[in-house]
């Protein structure tokens, strides 16, 4: 590959930001009837209306629902007519946020609205995932999710870069945070040597360890340049954002790190042109479902210790399949629209043992013109 | 509306889906049924030879096409393993196992299979352990006409 | 189904892979459908009216496609409406008992603002006509349930044909 | 401020009712390397890939991208998967070249692909939900009304489908690719075919295919200095509309999505006689009918007259002036998530002079076109052999 030559980013920001309440199981709605009051949140916060937008992009997967189109109905959340620009990812929300910031850099819409959902609970999600895997040499075993990051996590045993105790540290210290976040799904207050007393789920994973099964939707409204200025006192800048996949051979891998997530973070310019040896972000909105991926995704980031990790409680604090990676970005983002933070990362991750991987830099401040992505 | 209100019913998505193998899936399957397992010669990125198994049609790095097919193993190294106390419906065993990446001696990958260790402290990472197979009649062309690995020290 | 459970080969290279996959799920109708099967289920048809745009839509999904906005008020609607337009099925379809040649039609509800397939009996299939006003035919009382197959079919109702501009928006 | 775009490299497979010599990964790479290898590129010189398909149920693959990333050489890279129903092989496409046109990319791979046969297309599609007891009439039982519908509003003749039926696959016999080889066909041999959801008979339907598509999308700089002696195919215009499945007073026949995405690539092509400035066009027909009602919805006749230009022969490749779907179209191959990427690859073939038998001489420019769901997600764009 040679390189490209130097090109113009146009300042794109994150706007406004909605989520649902996340639970165990949206009881009494279906998709649509989840979706649609976050949709009327992430306009009316803004005094916007889907008329204003100039393209919509969602994500979320058939395999949830048990149904094939199952996005086509949940277009009815947002009422697309007139005719819209409107395209579909089957992944996460954050690469149908990723999709939408592309269609901006080329200058003729000015304005798009992002959205994801997923209901994990109508089924056994540790089941459905499994179909995730080689069809020929990894589905016919059913593994788990679970038992998967479980691997991964023994790997980081071995190789000395972290213990079990890590890993609960990890999960004390996102359960604690998201007390604060009122839609998170667990918070609680429990420290490191309790929660050592936990079960393992599948060794070295303990109860602890392991994200909750989530009922979710989210939605972002992205807009750029003085659009973004007039919509929002203090708009959330993208001011690099990436993504990259591995090999889906796991035992071609090594587990212990994320080279994804590392080359994402460097082609969002999250490192500079230093080469950045430690990222000072003022937060950190990391999306690993598992304790010990943090662990990893942490390092592979190069955050700081000052860094504030998953101040909300992260994905061990709510995990909806497919709205868990644009929450982290719509977290970060809020972060910078209230004022509390100056810089943030978010992160998304997808498929097993974080092959694939977003990475999302966020300021206060725009990027400047004429720069890199 | 109270939640009592909302209609629930159980859906079943289900369907007995017959995959074609093509050449390299086809030929490893057809050694698995007649009791020997095949890896494919590969490169890494840097041209080193390397062996690929389970093989694939191509390189799980590289993306390029693999080469020959070899014997490898039956036996090999865990690189890293996890102890599922409870299994769930239709993995590889119904009694507590390990998950393992296995390593197999001439190839360069590991593959995801069971291991039969009876108890987590019989597993570790870097010990070896070798195929079970199933009887060959037993044996029709897929993952599991291996059973699992055993530690290689409990092997017969 | 076309193919059964794969029958190994014994010899010769192996070509395919039997991969069955089984994926139980609790489905939930959600608030809109909820309503609507329970009219069902009483031998009418509820449908909801948009409080933004003032269209009747049956079966109700909870929201207004066109303008994302929640539709709450219930409209009851009568029996009786119009064939906007059908075709004639000719081939059987698995888990389909009903006799071929059929009609598929697509019926708009006196009182709704949208039309929805349904099966038309009691008529010679080359007999049906676009604008044709047609009925529900329900299942016995004691045999209605939760699903649409309480409406056994819709059948011609002996008045005149609707004129085609009463429903050609609807096309 | 959009970056020029142009496709450099095209590749399909040969597609069939059962493609049971490989697997996914197999079916897939060998049009991702025929692509390849016309844009005279390695893997290495890929900077992206931008895969699309229709529902994972087809395969049992839940987001398959994952399992087949280094299939398509895209460790290490940036991936994306697209699923926006039947125009999702349009959609991926134009995705794709969004990450050129932005300037994000110098060359993309895309691909799109069905492999249908390691299931049943027809239980794929309609997997029955509680609560619901569909009519069971098949894609053909929901399509069939509009045609008739279509019928009543413009007069058009019994024949006009049988038509369309019958050229798509006599042009198919020239497309090596194609899945549906009938050397016979014949007028009266689709007229008596069985007449499965009336009006649409056997003949007039698609088949079920297993099937890939792939293309190389380039900037400007990688274009002008490709090395394949072939000229690049520039995006002239390119666009996406959706609309919702149902509302009070749709329009099915000549869905608005459909002319407001259309209107919006001409604008951006500078295309106001549509008939006159494009040399061939590719449209998404799975029912012969759709050929009459696209050629009004995308302004190539007036409202009401579409199938009078299907009846004179003005769509044909030999002796039309607006031949369309010059492969054999969907109505000779269906691999359903590749279906659209084909029409949108067949119209870059044109342009680039390299469609073999079912070339059309001196194309100039060129319209694609995909849609789905029901005939609510539109995808287009017109290439040209001048750059913009």
């Amino acid at each position: 590959m040679s390189p490209a030559p130097t090109r113009t980013v146009r300042p794109v920001a994150v706007v406004s930001f909605a989520q649902s309440k996340s639970v165990r199981r949206e009881d009494h709605r279906n998709e649509v009837e989840m979706l649609m009051p976050v949709v009327t949140e992430v306009f009316s916060s803004i005094g916007v209306t889907k008329n204003d937008m100039g393209f919509v992009c969602s994500g979320s997967t058939d395999y949830l629902v048990g149904a094939p189109f199952s996005f086509v109905s949940a277009l009815d959340a947002v009422g697309v007519w007139p005719p819209m620009r409107e395209s579909h990812v089957e992944m996460d929300g954050a690469w149908a946020l990723y999709e939408a910031w592309t269609l901006l850099q080329e200058g003729e819409i000015d304005t798009a609205l992002v959205y994801c959902f997923g209901r994990s609970s109508p089924s056994d999600l540790q089941r459905i995932l499994a179909l995730q895997l080689d069809p020929y040499y990894m589905a016919p075993m059913w593994p788990d999710p679970v038992a998967l990051a479980a691997l991964q996590a023994q790997a980081l045993i071995d190789a000395g870069k972290a213990t079990e105790r890590d890993f609960a540290a990890v999960a004390a210290r996102s359960r604690r945070d998201a007390l604060g976040n009122p839609n998170a799904q667990v918070a609680k207050d429990q420290g490191p040597d309790e929660l050592l007393g936990d079960d393992y789920v599948v060794a070295p994973l303990r109860r602890h360890a392991l994200p909750p099964v989530t009922d979710g939707a989210a939605a972002i409204v992205l807009a750029a340049g003085a659009r973004a200025e007039a919509l929002r006192e203090r708009p959330a800048w993208i001011t690099g954002i990436d993504h990259r996949i591995e090999t889906h051979a796991l035992g071609a891998r090594d587990l212990t790190t994320s080279s994804s997530t590392r080359a994402a973070a460097e082609g969002a310019g999250l490192f500079g042109t230093s080469g950045g040896a430690s990222v000072a972000v003022d937060v950190a909105e990391l999306h690993t479902p598992f304790a010990s991926q943090e662990i990893i995704v942490r390092d592979a980031l190069r955050l700081a210790d000052s860094v504030a990790v998953n101040p909300s409680g992260g994905a061990l604090a709510a995990n909806a399949l497919m709205v868990a990676g644009l929450v982290r970005i719509g977290e970060a983002a809020a972060r910078i629209m209230d004022g509390s933070a100056s810089r943030a990362v978010a992160h998304a991750t997808s498929g097993p043992c974080l092959q694939q991987n977003l990475v999302c830099a966020l300021a206060a401040e725009p990027p400047a013109a004429g720069g890199g992505a | 509306m109270a939640d009592s209100e909302v209609l629930r019913a159980p859906h079943v998505l289900e369907y007995p889906y017959l995959r074609s193998v093509g050449p390299v899936i086809g030929a490893f399957l057809t050694g698995l049924r007649d009791g020997h397992i095949l890896g494919a010669r590969s490169q890494s990125p840097d041209g080193a030879p390397t062996v690929i198994v389970p093989p694939t049609e191509y390189d799980p790095t590289t993306g390029r096409d693999v080469g020959e097919l070899v014997e490898v193993g039956p036996s090999g190294v865990v690189t890293t393993w996890a102890w599922a106390s409870a299994p769930r419906k239709d993995q590889p065993l119904d009694r507590p196992f390990a998950w393992a990446l296995v390593r197999l001696d001439g190839a360069d990958t590991a593959m995801l299979h069971a291991v039969d260790a009876g108890a987590p402290g019989a597993m570790a990472s870097g010990m070896r352990v070798t195929a079970r197979w199933r009887a060959p009649g037993e044996r029709v062309g897929r993952l599991l006409d291996i059973e699992c690995f055993v530690p290689e020290a409990a092997a017969p | 189904m076309t193919d059964g459970p794969a029958t190994p080969a014994t010899d010769g290279p192996v070509t395919k892979l039997a991969t069955p996959i089984r994926i139980e799920y609790e489905y939930t109708a959600g608030l809109a459908q909820s309503r609507f099967l329970k009219g069902i289920a009483e031998g009418k048809f509820l449908g909801q009216r948009c409080p933004a745009c003032g269209k009747v839509y049956v079966p109700p999904r909870g929201s207004c496609p066109t303008d994302g906005v929640a539709t709450t008020d219930e409209v009851q609607l009568g029996n009786t409406g119009t064939v906007t337009t059908y075709c004639v099925v000719n081939v059987p379809f698995q888990g389909q008992s009903i006799e071929i040649p059929y009609i598929c039609a697509q019926i708009l509800l006196d009182g709704a603002n949208i039309a929805f397939m349904g099966l038309i009996q009691e008529i010679p299939t080359d007999q049906i006509r676009m604008g044709m006003r047609v009925e529900a035919v329900w299942v016995d009382k004691d045999q209605l349930g939760l699903s649409m197959a309480s409406v056994k079919y819709f059948r011609p109702n002996g008045e005149p044909d609707a004129p085609y501009e009463s429903f050609q928006e609807y096309l | 401020m959009a970056e020029r775009c142009a496709v450099v490299g095209v590749g399909q497979t040969k597609h069939q009712a059962k493609r049971e010599d490989v697997s996914i990964a197999g079916l897939v790479r060998e049009a991702a390397v025929r692509a390849l290898e016309d844009a005279a590129m390695d893997w290495g010189d890929i900077d992206a890939v931008v895969i699309g398909k229709a529902p994972d149920m087809f395969e049992g693959v839940m987001m398959p991208e994952l399992y087949l990333a280094p299939a398509l050489g895209a460790v290490g890279k940036p991936m994306m998967r697209v699923h926006t129903a039947g125009s999702v092989g349009g959609s991926t496409a134009i995705v794709a070249a969004h990450l050129v046109a932005s300037g994000r990319h110098e060359r993309v791979l895309t691909v799109a692909f069905e492999k249908q046969s390691d299931s049943d297309a027809m239980w794929a599609l309609s997997v029955p939900q509680p609560f619901s007891t569909p009519l069971l009439a098949g894609a053909g039982g929901y399509f069939a009304p509009i045609i008739r519908a279509y019928m009543r509003r413009s007069g058009a003749p019994d024949h006009i489908g049988i038509l369309v039926a019958v050229k798509d696959r006599l042009q198919a016999l020239k497309n090596p690719y194609a899945h549906l080889h009938i050397e016979d066909i014949s007028f009266d041999m689709v007229k008596d075919s069985i007449m499965l959801w009336d009006p649409i008979r056997y003949l007039e339907t698609c088949p079920s295919s297993d099937g890939a598509a792939a293309m190389v999308l380039a900037s400007e700089r990688v274009a002008d200095s490709s090395a394949t002696g072939r000229p690049p195919a520039w995006i002239h215009g390119m666009a996406m509309r959706s609309e919702p499945t149902m509302f009070a007073g749709r329009d099915q026949v000549n869905p608005q999505a459909g002319l407001d995405c259309v209107a919006d690539v001409y604008n951006q092509a500078g295309i106001t006689e549509p008939r006159r400035e494009i040399d061939v066009a590719e449209v998404y027909v799975p029912f012969s009918w759709y050929e009459p009602m696209w050629l009004e919805n995308l302004g190539f006749a007036p409202e009401g007259e579409g199938w009078k230009l299907t009846d004179a022969g003005a769509t044909a490749l030999d002796g039309g002036d607006i031949p369309w779907n010059c492969s054999g179209g969907v109505l000779s191959s269906n691999p359903i998530g590749a279906s659209g990427m084909l029409r949108f690859l067949e119209v870059a073939m044109q342009v680039r002079g390299q469609a073999g038998e079912h070339q059309v001489a001196d194309v100039r420019r060129a319209l694609g076109h995909a849609y789905g769901g029901g005939s609510q997600f539109f995808s287009m764009w017109v290439l040209g052999a001048d750059k913009p």
